[in-house]
């Protein structure tokens, strides 16, 4: 039998196979070394940086949820100039995509990062994180306004000849509407979905558990909603979509494929597993060989028909 | 190192109603962890593993048998996760993250003095066996709410060890009545001054600190005035265990006095306690 | 010691305690009564009714999520001529707060339903479901659209003496907009949330779980959503709120006061313990008794504090 | 009723490899269970309650001690629920929501016949015994995939009950090749015509069927050819399982020949064969 092709493309990348980490539960790449080599997986997505460094948020910045994680780092990140001179270039040179992923609260910010995040500089693409608060329009998220979406990826686009993912919220009303946003502000590929906003309340303190009240959630109780998300956007939107939330088997990743991703992201699945990257990865492969599929790219978006 | 961990012993520590239990776990993980250090484990017998609860947890090891490939985990019911874990049974595998973390620094001569606050004993037992081990001076401060719970919380163990120990209890049941600060302040003062200001004999006292935050704050200032070097073990909540997520991050100040953040999985649990930024909540 | 108040308000109307069940997991009223008598309810919510009778989707209409349930039942319900003749009369004469859950596909199935629904007719109130697709606007939902969902509260309003209860879909990207937009259409009440749109798929017949492709997500998963919803329109909105999503236990419960409801809603809980409600109220009541509180109304929106 | 079953039994029943297994629940429930209906049960032990799996199980009750008060049920290993029920030990509890539904109807007298199609068996067992000391003629129907499957899901605990079995499996390894249909179809052939059209002695032969639903729809159909009154029992997806949620409805056609809806947990799981449209997804 000859092996099953496990290689993906997202628009001009080739990824080695549809395995990628997700952006702020993967560090800048070295923590997990010892659980999962760098070149077995198809990328990494390192944590989200921002033009200068930031501290982010008072802890308690997690909370356990049932089946989910709700988090508030609140952007810690060395800033772009120690991110380019010390986390970069420790990652040397693997097979490996290495997606960086870009905060900001203005279009400066987006557009200074882009500028300074080219092909020579050891990244494989950009993810363009449109889910922090718009500071000039009042608070109002980038990604919850279709305008100010395309807005940041027209900046960015502009400004780095690197492949550009848009990682949408999915705290929105109509996905679609954000995805076609983005496709016109020229986006390669999407990422969907980032966590949903959510809360929990201690009730012995009678106050929130989160430092910063709200969290991001994440995890396993999400995984509906995303696939959601992701059948939504494939039927509507033609752009390679990395689909992500609550991925923590094999199974849970052949469901994004069949829902129409082209790739899939992997985030609090590691904190269950360490190894789950892996372990998905080979349960994709026997699951095309059984069913005799020759590539994993079959899989994309079979659950379509009819 | 992500392992299996095979129960092989799990039970009530003393008197039931404190909630206290051991937890004997073999596996490979023993054969390289140090005292100290903590395992991030599910707490679902990994044959019905369940989503919920997600997060593993962190526990510190309290001790190690190599030639047994085991180690002893001791932990106290608190919230849900505590209370599955209490429910697993001998027979049954647990997924093991670790062994993690850096563990107390042994001073290479001279006194070592450990401060415990309530449960804050556990991780400082593997300490003692290898100070002793190693010839130190040993003397052990510990506070409880009262004498049922230090009995149960593993005295006899600790008596055995045969090193000189300042007890106290809140209601004054065991030991002195009040805090474990008050004890650890009248040695502190009964020092030579040479053990005080550290010229003289530099570092012959050195203190190794686990308890709740508060109780760590007054030792670890009380231990700048006297000019000790104290090392505090700091617990946060914790996603990955690994130095990934950035969930549990610590401020500090660095040597230029600048306010850092290190991740207490990662680069702790163990902080030299005079860097440690225990106003802000990060 | 004095007992604990119980009583709550919901604008007009008086709970004998906080704990009502919730539409569409409560049948018509009959079906848990061997395992939670009805008077030891503050309320329930009866199953959602359309102007005619429907047989709702095909099955399978469930799906199992991580600490979640997705369900596509489709409004099935008798309609409303047969809800007033057969099963409303079965309820009889109870302390407990009778609700009645309406749904429609436009302004008019809304007013024609409220026009039958009176003061005397033994129900309670009025809670209107505003989660269906608006076939007059394309099938845009009015629970999504703040003037849609206006016009439905002000036609609702306009017909009947009962106090009318507006449920909200947390399907929106901005929940706060919606609950004024009901405010301003006259809502004497809010429930907050109805069901999140998820979905899953079959990896072995490579198609959907559901019949009907996408479903509601409910149970556990969905808590903090709802808990963070809460939160936000009790920040916002002076109306009273009944905070469901996710409760299985009384700390569950407890969340959702201390966050600002005046009341909670029990669903899917009731499918993981029939006995939720009985023991929800016993926990909450014993919370009180532990913490000198003499009125559970002192906890509704605690956690606002400082 | 809800309540507490506690495991006193578990255990594979015949090969491993077929993932079957008895599982033996002494509570309450026992006293009023009657042959035919089932339980919706949670998968994990009550003290280590997890909300994942959410969902109860409907599961037939197989067996009914009242005596001991005990019920048995017998499963195969499936999906993630059954995987995880299955490693629930003796002396762990389950939350048991039932006995619920209706369950089959016995005739008063004249023959029974019971169609199983593999594990459709389960719910038959107490039934058989029921209609045994009843006094009713019985005769037993019984496909499957092959003889290992046959022997380990009960074969010889059947043939104790020495009543006639036409047995039959895909692979021809055990009694007849091919669908339990056939047989039962040659059967249904070899009735007097008394007993076909109903006429000389009304409803002489009845016919319990459970198994796939493809199976179900052609017993029922050749059932309604020969005018023998067949009784399906049908498995849906069940949320709440006492009639709230609509989840679990199936098809009927009722007098006047209408669409409607039943519930299969509070109306079924036993429907006349003859009502059930079998075409309609729902
Ligand atoms: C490095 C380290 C070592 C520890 N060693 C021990 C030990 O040896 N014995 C022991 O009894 N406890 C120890 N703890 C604390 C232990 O992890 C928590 O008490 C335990 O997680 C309680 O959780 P639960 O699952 O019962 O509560 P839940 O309410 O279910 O916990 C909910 C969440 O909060 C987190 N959490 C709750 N309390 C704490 C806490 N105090 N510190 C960090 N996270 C918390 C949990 O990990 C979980 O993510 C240690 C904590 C850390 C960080
Ligand atoms: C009235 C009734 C009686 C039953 N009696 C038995 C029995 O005696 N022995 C036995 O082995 N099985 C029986 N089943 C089927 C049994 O409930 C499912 O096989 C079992 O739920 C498999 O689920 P799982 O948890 O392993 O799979 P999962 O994949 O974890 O199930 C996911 C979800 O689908 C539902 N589901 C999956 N398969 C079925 C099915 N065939 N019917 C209904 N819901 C399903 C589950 O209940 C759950 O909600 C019965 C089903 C019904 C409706
Ligand atoms: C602790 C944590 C930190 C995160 N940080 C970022 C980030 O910096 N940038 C970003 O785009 N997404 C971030 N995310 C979102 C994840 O990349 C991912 O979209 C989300 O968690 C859903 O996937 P999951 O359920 O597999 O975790 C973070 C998630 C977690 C849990
Ligand atoms: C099976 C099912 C049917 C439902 N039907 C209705 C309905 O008819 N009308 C309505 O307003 N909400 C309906 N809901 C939503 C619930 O009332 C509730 O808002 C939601 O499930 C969240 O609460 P929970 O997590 O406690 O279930 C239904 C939910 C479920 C699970
Ligand atoms: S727990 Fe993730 S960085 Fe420490
Ligand atoms: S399972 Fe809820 S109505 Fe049958």
């Amino acid at each position: 039998m000859k092996p099953v092709d496990m290689t993906t493309r997202l628009g001009e990348i080739t990824l080695r196979n549809p395995i990628i980490t997700a952006s702020g539960t993967y560090g800048f790449g070295e923590e997990y070394l010892a659980y999962c080599p760098l070149e077995a997986l198809g990328g990494i997505t390192l944590k989200g940086i921002t033009p200068l460094p930031r501290l982010g948020n008072p802890v308690p910045r997690l909370a356990e949820t049932p089946a989910g994680l709700l988090n508030a780092v609140g952007l810690e990140n060395p800033g772009l100039e120690e991110f380019l001179k010390s986390y970069l270039p420790k990652l040397g040179q693997a097979p490996t995509a290495i997606i960086a992923n870009i905060s900001g609260f203005s279009l400066e910010d987006y557009a200074s990062m882009a500028r300074a995040l080219q092909q020579d500089s050891g990244i494989t693409a950009l993810e363009v994180n449109i889910s922090c608060p718009n500071v000039k329009h009042g608070g109002m998220h980038f990604g919850t306004d279709p305008q100010s979406a395309q807005e940041v990826m027209a900046a960015v686009k502009a400004e780095t000849n690197l492949p550009v993912i848009a990682k949408l919220s999915p705290n929105v009303t109509d996905i679609v509407g954000m995805a076609r946003a983005v496709q016109r502000g020229g986006a390669d590929a999407l990422s969907l979905i980032n966590t949903l906003l959510g809360m929990s309340i201690d009730i012995d303190a009678q106050r929130p558990v989160l430092a910063n009240t709200f969290g991001g959630l994440s995890g396993p109780a999400i995984r509906p909603v995303a696939v959601r998300m992701v059948w939504q956007v494939a039927e509507a939107v033609d752009l390679p979509i990395i689909g992500m939330g609550g991925i923590t088997s094999w199974e849970d990743a052949v469901e994004f494929l069949l829902a129409g991703a082209t790739a899939v992201s992997i985030g609090t699945g590691n904190f269950y597993n360490p190894q789950a990257p892996l372990e998905i990865l080979e349960g994709i492969r026997t699951y095309c060989e059984q069913r005799g599929y020759s590539k994993v790219k079959e899989l994309v978006g079979l659950a379509h028909r009819g | 190192m992500l392992s299996q961990g095979l129960i092989v012993r799990h039970e009530d520590m003393g008197d039931y109603d404190q909630k206290l239990r051991r937890l004997v776990l073999k596996g490979p993980f023993a054969k390289i962890a140090k005292a100290g250090q903590f395992v991030s484990l599910q707490v679902q017998d990994s044959a019905r593993a369940s989503l919920d609860p997600l997060l593993r947890r962190p526990i510190s090891i309290a001790e190690i048998c190599q030639e047994r490939e085991e180690i002893t985990l001791l932990y106290r019911i608190k919230g849900r996760g505590t209370k599955i874990l209490a429910q697993a049974r001998c027979g049954e595998s647990l997924s093991i993250l670790g062994p993690l973390g850096n563990g107390f620094s042994l001073p290479q001569e001279g006194e070592l003095w450990l401060v415990a606050g309530g449960i804050g004993i556990f991780p400082l037992f593997a300490l003692a066996q290898k100070a002793i081990a190693q010839g130190l001076n040993l003397r052990l401060f510990w506070g409880g709410e009262n004498k049922a719970f230090l009995e149960s919380a593993g005295l006899t163990q600790w008596r055995e060890l045969a090193i000189e120990m300042s007890l106290s209890t809140l209601d004054g049941s065991l030991g002195s009545q009040g805090l474990v600060t008050e004890p650890v302040r009248e040695a502190l003062n009964k020092l030579e001054p040479g053990n005080k200001n550290g010229e003289a004999q530099e570092n012959r006292v050195h203190i190794a600190v686990c308890g709740p935050k508060g109780m760590m704050q007054s030792v670890a200032e009380l231990c700048k005035t006297f000019k000790i070097p104290a090392e505090v073990s700091l617990e946060e909540r914790m996603g990955c265990a690994v130095g990934a997520c950035l969930g549990c991050v610590c401020a500090l100040k660095d040597s230029e006095g600048r306010l850092i953040h290190k991740k207490v999985c990662l680069d702790g649990p163990v902080f030299p306690g005079e860097e440690v930024v225990w106003d802000e909540t990060c």
